[in-house]
């Protein structure tokens, strides 16, 4: 039986068939509502970590991680120094680039504190090298010491690296926020399995008089799945709602979108949440298949 | 001509001591027997290996010619049409209506289900159930609901007919109704099996059908004299 | 009756009493999974909350809240300037204080940049004033404009405000956990009822043989409320303990444990998640409470 | 001495037409009633009120003494526990043994179970399921299903038996044993009301017991005459 047929089979539905199987029942609501719980807490877990993702790719992006090596030296080693750190710098593995800084980089890096007509001529101010690291930065204790053996006036001042870890933390979170997507789809399986077989032993009456009049198996097993899919997708359906809904409501979201700390869904990120019911049809059906197949082997 | 049930050599033990041994009994195409015996002594057992809710431990079964130990549970299935049973405890899809249950080995066949409605309401007539057929089933009383599991075992006319006690809570009247319901259904060819412990409704089938009367004891089935 | 009384009772237990509820079922592993499932979830809510919570902290701690304002003016009117942007921030809501840098703060502060040999004496270098705000800082904007009409060599460098968002984001972050913890705990609470109900549901007869013997509802009742109290407790157990042992093993949380990313639990917040299992109880013990009283209340 | 259960005028319908109309019963101490009537003629139905399963419509019951319409579940509880029923379907708790599921009764009512067991013994020995006190119920036969119903009603030696068709399923001389141990009870002073449509019951049991023998007609029950 290839899935497709399967899924169609539990879509286009035998209405007369559906009615073996007791209409209501509680394992039906608790079935309804794990999917709408579940898919409600899963759109969280994607806000979550979409936003994070933002937030992670935004941060990495402004680090740009790098630092700078200041140069103080009498006037006359000042060349000589700098040309060893660059030298020194070129063969450090984890550095991407090194390169002196004009003196116009240097006047606007002073502005703030000055304002702009500091005669820096006159100023005997060190050289300044600015260093862009590669992903996996310099080892920069060793960089350290290898920079006050060759040029003693040089000082490494790794400036931007308290940022670093804000960036690991937001990548830790969405991945906490993918890890905890996983983990609600493994309960949500499990539940619902465990409310298909609760439903089945419940139906134990009904499942022998079907089969005490010559119903097949897999007749059986169909309605039941048939059902359990139907809920389950429906209950993912209205718990991804309101997800969406709540998520749109936060007021925070609206407010400070401009920022990186909205969690909202940005554009096409708001179709994301419409793959939850498919799987959740999908995860049901299978668990309930497995569930019924199981169980009528069982009372066999 | 092959018998439609076959039992040979057959035994069974549901774990503890042996209930059967060395059973042999023959179902004959158009056969009506009755099957007694003590409370306990395995008529309800010997049915079950009938109709395959129960395997034999030792010897062989052969339903409809086929072994039952190489049926799998699609073959069971099917020949379960083929054969209409009554339990001795009825039990029914409560959330169906009678009439829906009466006509559910219809809808389980896949047949079209308006073909049997003419046969639904003459077979609830002659169980006197026309009142109640739109009633659910935990709305009948103990003998309604006897009465609706025979029409239930009897809507497709099946070959075999097997009656686990389908009178003990009917009253004298209804139960010779019900008898009856049964031995037309003889006289058109099909075979009948019906345990019971009510020797004066045998006494009184005498006239109307050439009836066999199984007896269960000691562990095996024997064919009751003129004791009756 | 006291809950203390009904709790007593719940675990006291009537080994006797509890045989009447049939034994096994897929209703009662599925109460467990949902408790444990659930237990689970909140103990990484938990961790995520609190790992938040330090993460605002921190970040909170380390904005200290301060701008800049440099006065660059002829030497003449640097003195009377000063004073008058001192008077303004003086009168500015939202400004806790506001001072002149002393010369060798100001030294300090272009150390990194130009060594501590600079000879600042010799330069004409702003004044600069450390403003210190309060927790709803001020109207920059406004402030702006009143600085330029009476001091007009003032500029205001609100340098650290930047980094106020990401406090703003790991706060709501934090409330994102707390809210996910009451989600879950009223998803759980659902369940179980759903759960019970449906155990109740399926032992319609149990319950039936019950009565016409002559067992009061409070008999009936007090034997499901204790078999569902208990599984939810154990399986909240199990999950949280799950849980803790997740997150112990999370091996980010133990390498930077030394920054603020760590998703783990410090010191004495090891213990929080011991609340769980007692909250499911709790939980359990009062939505099959209600569902027992329910279900049996109909079945009259 | 006022009757132990009493009905006045009592009527009931579940929805449809009238089941009863102005029923008048009294069921005095020490009293033996076998009551009959055709199939679906209300003879359950009948019993259900007697024990507060069902209430009735119009008119008064009350049971020792006590009108039902004043009883909450607590009340109705207690008065079950003086009240020894068989259900025409005989219920158990299907986890639990056949002993267990007799000495429940004793159970929920609180007793030390360990001062029935003896009574126990003695009953399991009467109703010849010894060798099954320790099967679960779904093991036993139909009968036997029957016969350990009539001891759980019996085990704690209730004032009142009423037992619903509790030899349906029974061969002859089963039933005469359980007949014969609701007349011992009978004799020990217990009152008992039993429904049966076995005529040569009623009439095997004249040397033994002078009981009345009530008949559902035309919404009414009455007191039936010599014709048995
Ligand atoms: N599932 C089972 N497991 C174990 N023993 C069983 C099972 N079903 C029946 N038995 C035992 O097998 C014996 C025969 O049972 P069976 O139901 O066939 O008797 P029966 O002749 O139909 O009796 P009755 O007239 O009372 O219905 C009985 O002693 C019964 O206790
Ligand atoms: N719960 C119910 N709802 C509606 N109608 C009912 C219900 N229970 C019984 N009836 C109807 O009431 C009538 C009397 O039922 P009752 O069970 O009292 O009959 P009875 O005399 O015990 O019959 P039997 O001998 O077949 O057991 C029957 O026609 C039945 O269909
Ligand atoms: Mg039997
Ligand atoms: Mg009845």
């Amino acid at each position: 039986m290839s899935i497709l047929n399967s899924l169609g089979d539990v879509f286009g539905g035998d209405k007369q068939a559906d009615r073996i199987v007791p209409p209501t029942g509680f394992t039906a609501r608790l079935t309804s509502f794990t999917a709408a719980a579940m898919a409600f807490l899963t759109v969280f877990a994607l806000a979550l970590s979409l936003a994070t993702g933002r937030l992670a790719d935004r941060w990495s992006a402004e680090l740009a991680k790098t630092s700078t090596v200041r140069i103080s030296a009498p006037e006359a080693q000042l060349a000589a120094q700098s040309t060893a750190v660059l030298n020194i710098l070129k063969t450090t593995p984890g550095i991407a680039s090194a390169r002196l800084m004009t003196e116009a980089e240097q006047h606007a890096l002073l502005e703030p504190w000055f304002g702009s007509d500091l005669p820096l001529e006159t100023l005997p101010i060190p050289s300044l090298i600015e260093v862009v690291e590669q992903e996996v930065g310099p080892d920069m204790e060793g960089l350290r010491l290898r920079l006050t053996a060759e040029a003693p006036g040089a000082v490494l001042d790794d400036h931007t690296r308290w940022r670093r870890p804000l960036a690991a933390a937001a990548a830790r979170l969405r991945l906490l926020g993918m890890f905890s997507i996983v983990l609600i789809l493994g309960a949500t399986a499990a539940m619902i399995t465990l409310a298909a077989q609760a439903a089945l032993a419940a139906n134990r009456q009904v499942i022998q008089v079907l089969r005490l009049i010559g119903a097949r198996d897999n007749y059986i097993a169909k309605a039941f799945v048939r059902r359990f899919t139907m809920r389950a997708t429906v209950g993912a359906f209205v718990g991804m709602l309101v997800g969406m809904l709540g998520i749109f409501a936060l007021p925070a979201a609206a407010e400070e979108g401009a920022f990186l700390t909205g969690l909202g869904f940005r554009g096409w990120h708001w179709m994301i949440p419409l793959v939850i019911p498919p799987i959740a049809a999908f995860v049901a059906f299978w668990s309930t298949r497995f569930a019924a197949t199981r169980s009528l082997d069982r009372m066999a | 001509m092959h018998p439609l049930i076959e039992l040979k050599k057959a035994g069974f033990s549901y774990g503890g001591g042996d209930i059967f041994r060395d059973v042999d009994l023959h179902l004959t195409k158009g056969s009506f027997h009755f099957l007694t015996g003590p409370s306990g002594s395995g008529k309800t057992t010997l049915m079950k290996m009938c109709y395959q809710a129960l395997m034999p431990d030792t010897g062989t079964i052969k339903v409809f010619g086929k072994d039952v130990r190489a049926m799998d549970r699609d073959d069971v299935a099917i020949v379960r049409r083929r054969i209409g049973v009554v339990h001795q405890d009825c039990q029914f899809l409560d959330h169906l209506s009678v009439a829906e249950n009466i006509l559910l080995p219809s809808q389980v066949a896949g047949r079209d289900v308006t073909q049997d409605v003419a046969n639904l309401n003459q077979l609830l007539r002659w169980v006197s159930l026309t009142d109640h057929m739109n009633a659910l089933p935990p709305q009948l009383s103990g003998g309604e609901r006897q009465r609706a599991a025979l029409a239930r075992a009897v809507i497709l006319s099946p070959e075999v007919v097997i009656a686990d006690e389908p009178t003990g809570n009917l009253d004298w009247d209804m139960a010779q109704r019900l008898l009856n319901l049964l031995i037309e259904l003889n006289k058109m060819g099909k075979t009948v099996l019906m345990a019971t412990h009510d020797m004066n409704l045998i006494r009184a089938s005498r006239q109307s059908v050439s009836a066999r009367v199984l007896r269960i004891q000691g562990k095996q089935v024997h064919l009751a004299g003129a004791d009756l």
